[in-house]
């Protein structure tokens, strides 16, 4: 048994989402689309206001829960899925999110983060991927990119960056998605997407950080470049990208290839995208391609049906409620062997 | 060989049984508890086992141990030393002589003393045999080939009716002090429905130990212990793990909560979360967490969430969630951690006991973030301060932290089952206002409590989180002078939970020469200390015991007035002590510490009281 | 520039090896056979006793520092990797050894786990995989199997559990190998090649507790059913197991498919190991064979070569060298705006 | 129009450059802190900017500041008032009227007070033209004006231009105070070595500035504070979180070690970190950890290792590594953990300053787990305390934790650059015995310290932990006396270290009424107060700053004793106080707290030492 999320039943405006607080981000910042994009998802998916529970750490990302008008913790720094867990477990009936950067996640919340999408508890976590710690001003986090100057790396980055999708369904992921900060359509879409995924929804939002990493994603997210380097996946159909759709992926064992449509290689040998193959080794293949071999992939490169850790963990409190001789406290506390004193 | 020193009728009983790990040694022993508390006995009782999982098989370090006193009076500790050992081979033996009372009885599995097994216990020479044993009253007992003898015809094999052994054992001191074996062979029957013939064997040799006692000169020494003046009801044993989990359980039922317990396994805190996860029968949700962290922090979320929340720990895990309990504080949420204290720093000695987290659960958080430390006293007042816990988190919006320790979670002591209207009520504190007016900081006048609002109330959304709020708004900001107010109301918040708090009370003289302090699971040795003292004439004393110890009772700084010293004992280098010289500065204070990952023998205490009256005898 | 470990001259025996400390596991537990095994391997090494360092969490595996005539660090729960990566990175001359077990390093450990896999830090890390908690006592960790019964899931585990294999790959990890405790052989074989593999390098050792999870690798491990259910692999050969080598393994798409030789299938068709394969997927489709379907993968499943953390971090320490005005602090102090009071 | 309060000569002033985040407010002042500092003046200065990242533009929220006293005598704060305002634009004005002494002179750019710039900082009529400013001396310059004039024949675009304005004030402030342009012309060539047109804009602006002042009433005004008599040798302006990597630096280079930190970002105690990652240059390794907990495990495997070892944070970084901490003292390993205090509790105040840490690093730790404390109380002598914590650490082999705060990160202050043969001697205890007769826990005579032995060294393997160790040989024991043994020995290592502490000090009488005693960077305030006060004529109270808090230095006691009273002055809700009550029981203390994020004012403390003698005086 699992509660259900209430529907609710006046309709919303975004504008029900906004809060009295003044938004402190950057000008410019990606944080602001996000933002944009959770209050519309927020008014239109059906649920109460009440019943939704944002929580987040602490970093610029983290600070969204102040600006959306729903329940929400602030939490402290890499807490923001330990938390959230503790409030889905409790009431299982909310809609819960959560919101984290990538040093909050991916740094000092990793050990959370790769327990959360293992046991599959119904949280959908929204990774602002800027790949640097903004909020203390500039360090590398486990995200940025290799040869990046920062605060702590002046010489360079020389640490290996996490793929954050490669991390996640390593752990065990059932859905993973990665998605450019400045296209809300596809970011309005996979938030839908993830609320109704019952488990535990990674969305890894490729998010511009105009101090210190300005222009990182560029290459995959420009106008300019997108078409060569982003491949956006879309489920049943086949993958393709270029600028007239002209490539599209193949196998060569169990490794990618780069392609182009209509030369030697069948139509039928191009891969189509199957965001529900329960055999992870394909969404990884998809989560590892990187510049300048492969464009990269965004929209939901995965998603399968499994049970979510809520569900089980009320499915055994019904069931045990169901076997056991306690009803209340007393009949437990008597049990066993006791005696009386007269 | 000396007489036995067991006179009938006596008032009180220390009973020790040790075998080897694979010997039943616990459950011989609770099973004798059990009895006793049936025959209307007050009792405490301790286990002693092996750190290792699987010590070797014979060995010294193998030895497991179960103790316990019971009386016709009250009785607060399982007793520094034996009146009366069964030992089932040489190593218990060998284990447990600096255990033993001059005089004490011993009686042993004389079978079990050949050549292999005196070598693992590290024996020369049988102790059976030579002096070793001059000063005690020995029973050798041939208990291996007695359970033989009486399980021989039920088809068993060697290994299993070895197993009896125990059994045998008990039922030898079942007659000692005349106990009825009914309720020990209705026990095995309900517990081995499945296998009758276990049932039926253990049962056997119950019944052979108890008559092969009527037919030898143990027959001669049976005694009748009078049952204690004990308050009317319902009657159990329990241990302090037990008894947390359930006052727990109490404090949700009766506020209709749902109790959450995120938790992480240590040693000795593990039955808790054991317990609580049987416990879905009952509703509760746990969540077994990755770490200490993830358990804290669920926790908060479980209390934002509406529940009754709940993290239990030890020492290392309690410092692993510091920073997030500090979160608990600013944010003002319901929230109980339990630390089962044992013996520090770092993993130190961990299935030791001691008393040294004091200062991390009152100081252990950066900035100024106080919060109520409570501690319990003895195995089933667990259950009570568990309850009270519950009961002053949600009452106050505070985290709150109850410290308990290795040894009462460990020990057993008979818990009278409280009914559930005896209960003390637990009073939420209601908003009544619309929700336009209702501000996420806003705080009943009394107490200073937030209104707990959760997920779920319609029109109360709010945020929280860890930066400085805006007085009653909550609002984030910098203002110099309301981070000042708000640091002031959180510790007044808590400050004004003493008016709350029953009185401090003394025992024995209400002023004089020296007041003896103690907290926590001192609690036994230092009571049964003074009222021994008290009872040899000493007059000039007091005797306090704190369970609340932040806030201290209103009354406290009152009562120390009218001593002229303290003398305060614990299991630390001094934390209470320090921790009294901050609330009231000029105290006089001696400290008595014992640091040894063991409680308190009530000799060190009666001995060390005297001296210390001597010196200030002396020195006045 | 990294420092090299120095050989050592004199022989070793592993009685060198053996400390003066009572070993405290139960009786037939398989910690005693990674113990004896470590003593042979690090006799044999080619490294001075005093330049190893065996670094431990606390568990029933962890105690093993204490039986490690070395220097060696019985440091907290789950920071056995966080404190060896200090020791690498201060003398990365010194052999680093971790052992943990699989709630030390899974469970509380998570994070400095997947971090050390990512930054490839030169450590050789041994978990002692006996899908419990051994020295609480008989809790759930994140590797139970579902529908175990433990002291926290007395109705059995209902947590999806990690694979460890997998979680290491898709985290980054270069070097992956899974042995059964039994199979000394192959343990002292993969701890020279851990050895040898400059870079992080996982050994899951599938550990019995005779206690809490008694024959819990039976299935894998045992005389009877190991041919059927455990395929060994090496590296450069076709991957074969079966009572008669009778089965392997083929691709369908990227997903893995066990057929017999010497039926309708080619033998080309058949795969080969190949543990050098840069690209993941197939490593991970390796790892995340299991029973029935599949049996289960030991040997090394993965080594490739990748420039460690250490050598880097040194590295830049010499480039920084190489090029700064500083060489001492009197030449940092006295730059910049400095001036003298007479 | 008030009359300039400024007379010549005077003895210190205080400046505040203050404009919009993007005006280079924070090089300014710093260029003015250097030409002060070559001026022989002693100075103090602190920033203050935004708590965004980027703030909008010209708005009150997005002001950011650099104030700066400076003077011929010694300064030990940046002023609690103002005596020049600089201020770049409206909101500038607005945000800074609060710290303006009465009478006090205001250069403002007049050119930025037009109707969309006045609006942004809530101005509904320009101040410059009612009656706002009418206690203060506002100097009105056309600054957007002249920039752009004497920059007009370079061919650069307006935002470049107009980026050179806070020059041209400079230029302005530079003529008022009489301060040669040559080595700011000089800091621009070599900044700007590779865009010579953009060093010889920012010269030009600044020369413009200088030559306006000459022109108009400002030169009237200009004005000589004569240098102060500091100690001889070179001087450079240091701010905290520098001098602590630096003395952590000159700590290594002196022993030989190699220095590692292990650090996780955190404000305010990012920038050691920042600066240790750009010594890699002097060999430094640096570990940017993926967490506190990893950071401080690495600390001590580095520590074991055998290099200087270090660990930087501020409070939930702290908190987090209170475990592992405990572990550092138990393995008796040199380790120092740096706190960067900022305001508490949870994520508090992260931008400002407080020293409600205190507790925590006493106490925070589970079990009984005593280290060193020791807190820095200005700028520049946070170098000499990081140098004293790692000496302490190696020498005692203990873990240490240094304290500092967001005042002293943030401010700067001039360091005498201290020649490496003036630091002290620092003497790790050499094992001089043969390997066969080394054990790790055998200890040096006189402080107790450990041997450090580590991997590499040839037949001194060994194995530490958490666990609980034998004396001497550090094999694991649960031994009772044991324990207890080794909890007060590892207590007594670190009373030992007082023997070696320099003297406790008592500025002024050395006997009295009143003791004023601070710690950590309260100093500034205080003691500027303690020295005004002094100089009134108040001659009942003495001084008296610790730097040494646990252990406190030897004569502490002794010193408390010669007052009547203590007057603990701290920044939160009275730590210290509390502390000292536990050191030295009965001691009278009046507590002394402000806990509003910033530091103490010299005129509030002056003000509460009036009214405690004043009552002190009533009430004797
Ligand atoms: C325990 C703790 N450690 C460190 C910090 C300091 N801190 C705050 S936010 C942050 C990193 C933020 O980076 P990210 O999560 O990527 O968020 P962003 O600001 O980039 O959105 C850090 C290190 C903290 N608040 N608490
Ligand atoms: C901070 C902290 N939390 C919890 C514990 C208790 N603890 C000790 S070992 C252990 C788990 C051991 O399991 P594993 O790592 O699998 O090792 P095993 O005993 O099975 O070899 C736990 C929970 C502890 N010592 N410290
Ligand atoms: S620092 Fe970067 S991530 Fe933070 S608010 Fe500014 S632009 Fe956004
Ligand atoms: S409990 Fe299990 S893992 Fe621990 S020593 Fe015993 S058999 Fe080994
Ligand atoms: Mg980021
Ligand atoms: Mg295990």
């Amino acid at each position: 048994m699992q509660a259900e999320v209430k529907p609710h039943t006046v309709a919303y405006d975004r504008k029900d989402f906004m809060t009295d607080q003044h938004v402190r981000w950057c000008p410019g910042c990606g944080d602001f689309m996000i933002l944009n994009t959770m209050r519309k998802v927020f008014a239109d998916i059906g649920v109460r206001k009440e019943d939704f529970t944002l929580v987040s750490g602490i970093g610029c990302s983290s600070r969204i829960t102040y600006y959306m008008e729903t329940y929400g913790i602030h939490s402290i720094h890499g807490r923001a899925i330990a938390t959230a867990s503790g409030v889905k477990l409790a009431n299982p009936g909310l809609s819960v999110w959560v919101a984290t950067g990538d040093g909050d996640c991916m740094a000092i919340g990793g050990n959370h983060f790769i327990h959360a999408v293992r046991r599959n508890i119904d949280l959908n976590i929204i990774i602002f991927n800027n790949r640097i710690y903004g909020m203390t001003k500039g360090q590398s986090s486990p995200t940025s990119p290799e040869g990046l100057k920062t605060k702590t790396a002046p010489g360079g980055v020389y640490e290996r960056p996490f793929n954050i999708g490669e991390a996640a369904i390593g752990c065990g992921a059932s859905f993973f998605a990665r998605v450019p900060d400045k296209d809300y359509k596809m970011l309005e879409e996979t938030m839908h997407a993830a609320y109704k995924h019952k488990g535990t929804s990674v969305i890894e939002v490729l998010q511009n950080c105009v101090i210190y990493t300005d222009g990182i994603h560029e290459q995959i997210t420009s106008k300019e470049t997108k078409d060569e380097n982003q491949v956006v996946l879309s489920h049943g159909e086949t993958i393709r990208f270029g600028k007239d759709d002209e490539y599209g992926l193949v196998l060569n064992g169990m490794k990618l290839k780069k392609e182009k449509f209509g030369q030697s290689i069948p139509d039928e040998a191009f891969l189509k995208h199957d965001m529900h193959e329960e055999s992870s080794p394909f969404h990884l293949a998809l989560a590892r391609m990187q510049l300048p071999e492969f464009p990269v992939a965004t929209g939901i490169l995965r998603q399968v049906e499994d049970v979510s850790y809520d569900a089980q963990v009320y499915n055994a409190i019904e069931a045990a409620k169901k076997y056991t001789p306690y009803k209340s406290t007393s009949d437990l506390f008597m049990s066993g062997n006791t005696w009386e004193v007269k | 060989m000396a007489e036995p020193t067991i006179s009938t009728p006596v008032n009180k009983v220390v009973v020790r049984f040790s075998g080897d790990s694979g010997d039943g040694m616990q459950l011989t022993g609770s099973l004798f508890s059990q009895s006793s508390g049936l025959a209307g006995n007050d009792l405490t009782t301790v286990p002693d086992f092996p750190a290792e999982i699987r010590a070797p098989q014979g060995t010294i370090s193998g030895v497991s141990s179960y103790q316990v006193q019971f009386g016709g009076t009250e009785i607060y500790t399982p007793g520094d030393k034996t009146d009366l050992l069964v030992a089932m081979n040489p190593a218990a033996l060998a284990a447990n002589l600096k255990f033993l009372k001059p005089g004490a009885m011993i009686i042993v599995d004389a079978d079990e003393f050949n050549r292999k097994n005196l070598k693992k216990a590290e024996y020369e020479n049988n102790p059976l045999e030579d002096d070793t044993l001059s000063d005690f009253r020995v029973i050798k007992a041939p208990i291996a080939f007695m359970t033989k003898e009486a399980l021989k015809d039920m088809g068993l094999d060697t290994k299993t009716i070895m197993r009896c052994r125990n059994m045998f054992a008990l039922g030898l001191v079942y007659h000692l002090f005349s106990r009825p074996l009914e309720s020990t062979v209705a026990y095995f029957e309900k517990k081995f429905a499945k296998k009758p013939e276990i049932a039926k064997a253990n049962s056997k040799a119950l019944q052979a130990g108890y008559s092969f006692a009527e037919s030898t000169e143990i027959n001669a020494l049976s005694m009748h212990i009078p049952p204690a003046r004990l308050r009317k009801g319902m009657y159990r044993n329990i241990d302090g793990n037990t008894a947390v989990a359930w006052g727990c359980l109490a404090a949700a039922e009766k506020t209709g909560k749902t109790l959450s317990l995120c938790s992480y396994p240590i040693t000795p805190a593990s039955e808790i979360l054991h317990e609580l996860s049987a416990r879905k029968d009952l509703g509760v949700v746990v969540f077994q967490a990755e770490d200490e962290i993830a358990a804290v922090c669920a926790s908060i979320g479980a209390a934002f969430a509406g529940n009754l929340s709940l993290t239990t720990t030890s020492g290392p895990g309690a410092s692993l969630k510091s920073e997030a309990m500090g979160l608990a504080v600013i944010a003002e949420l319901p929230l109980v951690m339990v630390n089962v204290q044992r013996a520090g720093p770092s993993t130190g000695l961990p299935t030791k006991t001691e008393q040294a987290d004091l200062f991390q659960a009152l100081y252990g958080r950066h900035g100024e973030a106080p919060l109520i430390v409570l501690a319990a006293s003895t195995p089933d007042d667990c259950f009570e301060f568990a309850y009270e816990a519950c009961k002053l988190a949600m009452e106050h919006s505070t985290p709150v932290i109850l410290l308990t320790d290795s040894y009462l979670s460990s020990g057993n002591s008979p818990w009278r089952i409280t009914p559930p209207q005896e209960l003390p009520d637990i009073n939420i504190p209601e908003y009544k206002g619309a929700p336009e007016d209702w501000q996420p900081y806003q705080r009943e006048a009394e107490y200073l409590a937030r209104f707990w609002k959760y997920p779920g109330q319609a029109r109360f959304e709010h945020r929280i989180g860890g930066l400085e709020k805006k007085e009653n708004s909550g609002n984030l900001t910098y203002e110099p002078l309301n981070h000042e107010l708000m640091v002031k109301l959180r510790e007044e918040k808590i400050a004004r939970v003493a008016k709350k708090l029953p009185k401090q009370n003394v025992y024995g003289p209400d002023s004089g020469k020296l007041l003896i302090v103690c907290w926590g699971s001192t609690y036994g040795s230092a009571k049964t200390a003074f009222t021994e003292l008290l009872e040899e004439g000493h007059d000039s004393m007091g005797f306090t015991h704190f369970n609340y110890i932040k806030p201290l009772p209103e009354n406290t700084g009152e009562l120390f007035s009218r001593f002229d010293e303290l003398l305060v004992c614990e299991q630390n280098n001094g934390q209470f002590a320090a921790y009294l010289q901050t609330q009231y500065p000029g105290l006089k204070i001696r400290n008595y510490n014992k640091i040894q990952g063991q409680p308190f023998f009530v000799d060190e205490i009666k001995q060390k009281i005297r001296e210390t009256l001597e010196e200030s005898e002396y020195a006045g």
